[in-house]
């Protein structure tokens, strides 16, 4: 991920100690401490994200933005108080360049439904990637299906890095639209996303990033990638689920036609004539997920703590040494190899199916991921079924990473 | 397989019995996938999108066929073994019965036999796919 | 609303010591103790559903639906066994007519936004009433814009009511959708959806009801109604924010094609051919909110707790009392006196703007909505440019309203 | 109004003063909507959709006229007494002043009178709209 000022970190990574702030970690799974290696299908929550939504709930609960009394104007601040958080975190140029929404899957939506009202003409291109998750597909083909455009794939190589000459190539004068992963969800793979934003401005182009797995484990800056959208899930950042933020350049944000109806994202109704509101309100209709927002703002406080360099320095040591661990244990398959790389070992067992790997290794306490991870067209490609997939977090250990291995090991054994 | 003198029920109940003489997982698991195991194999003819069921962490092929004493043949398959072992369950349990019996069984017996995390139905994981394919190829031949 | 079997009580009901379990009552605004009666913007929460949200967080949080590591398991099960809550509270015929969206607004736009894709023809008419919501307004007009359908109205007369005649003479050969309020959140009339939905099946025309207002205050029976569609937000009903049912009948869940792409509402992915997943699945893209879903449940079956007949009881009184004293200091203005009501008095103190009265009754402590409320056309039918609003819940006492009853005499004293 | 000659900064000082000498709510929001009581009526002509002010909870119409000594006038008005008040705070601080001066103004006296509840620009009560606008016509008359 390219280099940003760094956050200004308040406190000193130690593992042990964050560990603690997160009460799930001390669940037992069949008798046995959990281990959590699902991060990338969502992150556990730290104490401070589920005192921040209780004491919402308990003392300051009311709709926002509508209302004169104390409650909801204590609530309304609360919550636009995240907008200059997520701001900062993002690295946006503005606050009202932040629309809140359910999540990443919401915030790609907003973008292909409202482009499907006017901006896709019959024969225009949407450029996606062949590591797109299902979130970063269907939303654009759906719009392909309204509209008349089509659908044009990056190729990935054997390594799960793409063809980025291809990708220059299938740039073209009817392509409207790119779309593509920061980091693959399956694979860890870190894109190359800035030269291929410069890439597809040089053409006129404007850029997508599904930013879902990249925010919990490196700096992002909206304005430095100079994308023109940008979307991530609060969910994998440590704050709650059902909500997330797409970030809009505002002459974006300005130019599209609203993508949902409701309160709050209009100016004035009639029957005759509806206007509607500014953005970010433009994008936000009926009452928001409040305390799901406030709880992400929370969370992005928790994180912002730390120097973000010694969590990637962290994580980077788990994943080296959960890959030379496993490719130790020989009859392994490693799915995605790419140079760049975030917290995500993909990985196969000869002969064996990685559900019945991931169901065996469950009875010793260890949680990953088994499946396509929503990136069908990978597996295809790779003409896999699916993979186990551990993905880390800033509070897994050395020691999680040896339980892992170890169960694997018991697993084959016992399934062979 | 069972004889086609036994109910349903009757299969479910011993089913359930086997898996009781297991105190550990290990053992339950051992005896899921020999299960599987002793699954007859599934003609290539079946092994096709129309019989495959959606919804499974694995690949999994149901199909059906009506025998001449009026009772219906079930055939599976799976990539997996857990799967597979599943598979073989239901199809000892619901093979060479009567449609009707299929399609209005109560398959309790999946929750009795400790293996939760395959089992419970609200649990998504593709099991209740299987059933309700099956059930769906018993009424139809039931409706015939 | 239409009689149903009621649910089974298992406790009296108590209106001290059910105060005693929603702990914001016991807030202090302007260090006076706060009087709540915003009720119809969103409830507040009782302590099973905080408590609910934080165990969930604390000990089960994972992704749904794709996991087979026990974590996710248990995850998937506790969101999943809401539905049948769902089920249960609404009526429904079956669990996979529960589909789970962000709320109310979301509902509408479900449904008007997959009914842009085929449904809605030029020409076609969508028939709503005069005292929608803006979400109930908006979603139309823009599946208006995209299709070149025309959107009708059905007037309201001076005390708030429906004119059904003129209902029954609208509805027409064109009619391809009715989309009414079942209780309206300015003017608390309790609209005779069921004869109305009658009326338009007759002619073959579905019928979607926003149900916002009326889940917490009566027993409502989506098939003994037999509307199409019923759309409610849970944060309006004793649960947390971002989330909410739409209630669609299995034939037209089917039917409609999906509203948004992603995860979990596909069955299979291909850049040549994408098919989608079961319903209610085919209507949950990406991770849904999971704590709000689950929290949603501990809501319903706290309310589930009371028998519904003595809470309406106990909110009659209180309208009642609201109604008789406001008359009483002479002046006011009520807005809305629908012979069926529910738990809401709209009104405004002659001369004066409810910003101002709405401002000055907050500091003693009182926190009723000024506004349009989000019904802009019925305030332009009244020429009025918003009315003051006490809306009522189970926790409001007798008490509490002559706290508002003086709150408003000495704001107009002080105003005047 | 104050004089042409102090500066923005000095009115909101005087402002600030002003509401320092209540000490209760009550007394603060009498101050307050005594000041829109001082307001100069607003002449039909900008009591139109052009002049007013979206996301206020109350009609507000704020209006802008160059003066010939090169600074600006504003003009404004409101159906409800507090914003009316409000807006009358705005016009006595901002009115006269160069167009420059308004459109870098800092209006952190707002935050300084007691009157949170409507002032603070998080709050999203229209207030904001409200300078945002005045702003909006200094900056374009500013660069003319
Ligand atoms: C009648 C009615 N419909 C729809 C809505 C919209 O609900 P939500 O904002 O929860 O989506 C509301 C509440 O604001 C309402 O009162
Ligand atoms: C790369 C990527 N994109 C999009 C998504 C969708 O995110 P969500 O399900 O939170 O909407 C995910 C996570 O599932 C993801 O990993």
């Amino acid at each position: 991920m390219q280099p940003v000022a760094p956050r200004l970190a308040t406190r000193t990574f130690d593992v042990e100690q964050v560990r603690s702030e997160f009460p799930v970690l001390s669940r037992r799974i069949h008798d046995l401490p959990l281990v959590y290696l699902d991060n990338a299908a969502t992150t556990q929550k730290p104490l401070t994200v589920l005192e921040r939504i209780d004491a919402y709930y308990r003392s300051e609960n009311a709709n926002v933005h509508r209302g004169v009394h104390t409650l909801s104007q204590e609530a309304t601040e609360a919550y636009e108080s995240v907008r200059p958080t997520m701001q900062a975190f993002l690295g946006a140029g503005s606050a009202q360049e932040i629309v809140f929404t359910k999540g990443t899957t919401d915030a790609i939506n907003v973008v292909a439904g409202s482009m499907s009202r006017g901006y896709f003409r019959k024969g225009d291109e949407i450029l996606l990637t062949g590591m797109e998750h299902h979130s970063n597909i269907v939303p654009w083909q759906l719009a392909a299906e309204a509209t008349g455009a089509v659908v044009k794939v990056v190729p990935v190589d054997d390594r799960g890095q793409l063809d980025v000459e291809a990708y220059q190539a299938l740039l073209g004068p009817k392509t409207r639209m790119v779309a593509i992963v920061h980091v693959s969800n399956t694979l860890g793979t870190i894109n190359p996303i800035r030269q291929m934003i410069a890439d597809a401005h040089s053409m006129g182009i404007p850029v997508l990033v599904d930013g879902a797995q990249a925010v919990a484990h490196g700096p992002v800056n909206v304005q430095d990638l100079d994308c023109d959208f940008y979307c991530m899930s609060a969910h994998k950042v440590f704050g709650p689920t059902g909500t997330g933020v797409l970030y809009g350049k505002a002459e974006w944000l300005n130019q599209l036609p609203p993508y949902q109806g409701g309160g709050d994202m209009i100016s004035a109704v009639s029957f005759e004539r509806t206007t509607y509101n500014e953005i970010p309100h433009k994008f936000e209709a009926g009452t928001p997920n409040i305390a799901g927002v406030i709880g992400m703002g929370a969370a992005i406080d928790y994180l912002s703590e730390f120097d973000i360099a010694d969590v990637q320095r962290h994580e980077h040591q788990l994943v080296a040494h959960a890959t030379g661990e496993l490719e130790a244990l020989g009859g392994i398959r490693l799915i995605g190899t790419a140079d760049q790389k975030t917290a995500v070992v993909s990985f196969l067992l000869d002969g064996l199916h990685p559900y019945d790997v991931a169901s065996v290794i469950d009875r010793f306490g260890v949680a990953v991921r088994s499946g396509h991870h929503c990136t069908q067209p990978l597996m295809d490609q790779y003409r896999i079924p699916g993979t186990l997939r551990a993905s880390f977090a800033l509070y897994n250990t050395l020691d999680e990473v040896d339980r892992l291995v170890d169960a694997v090991r018991r697993a084959r054994k016992f399934l062979s | 397989m069972a004889a086609a003198t036994s109910t349903i029920e009757e299969r479910a109940a011993e089913v359930v019995e086997e898996f009781e003489l297991f105190d550990d997982w290990m053992g339950r698991y051992e005896h899921l996938i020999e299960q599987g195991k002793g699954l007859p194999a599934l003609p290539d003819d079946y092994r096709t999108e129309a019989y495959q069921v959606r919804g499974c962490q694995s690949q999994v092929w149901v199909a059906a066929e009506p025998t001449d004493s009026g009772t219906i043949r079930f055939l599976a398959d799976s990539d997996a073994l857990i799967t597979r072992g599943l598979a073989a369950l239901l199809v000892r349990v619901l093979d060479d019965q009567p449609p009707e019996a299929v399609a209005s069984s109560n398959l309790a017996f999946l929750d009795q036999i400790g293996m939760n995390e395959h089992l419970s139905p609200t649990r998504k994981n593709g099991l209740d796919a299987m059933v309700r394919r099956m059930k769906l190829y018993a009424e139809s031949l039931a409706a015939v």
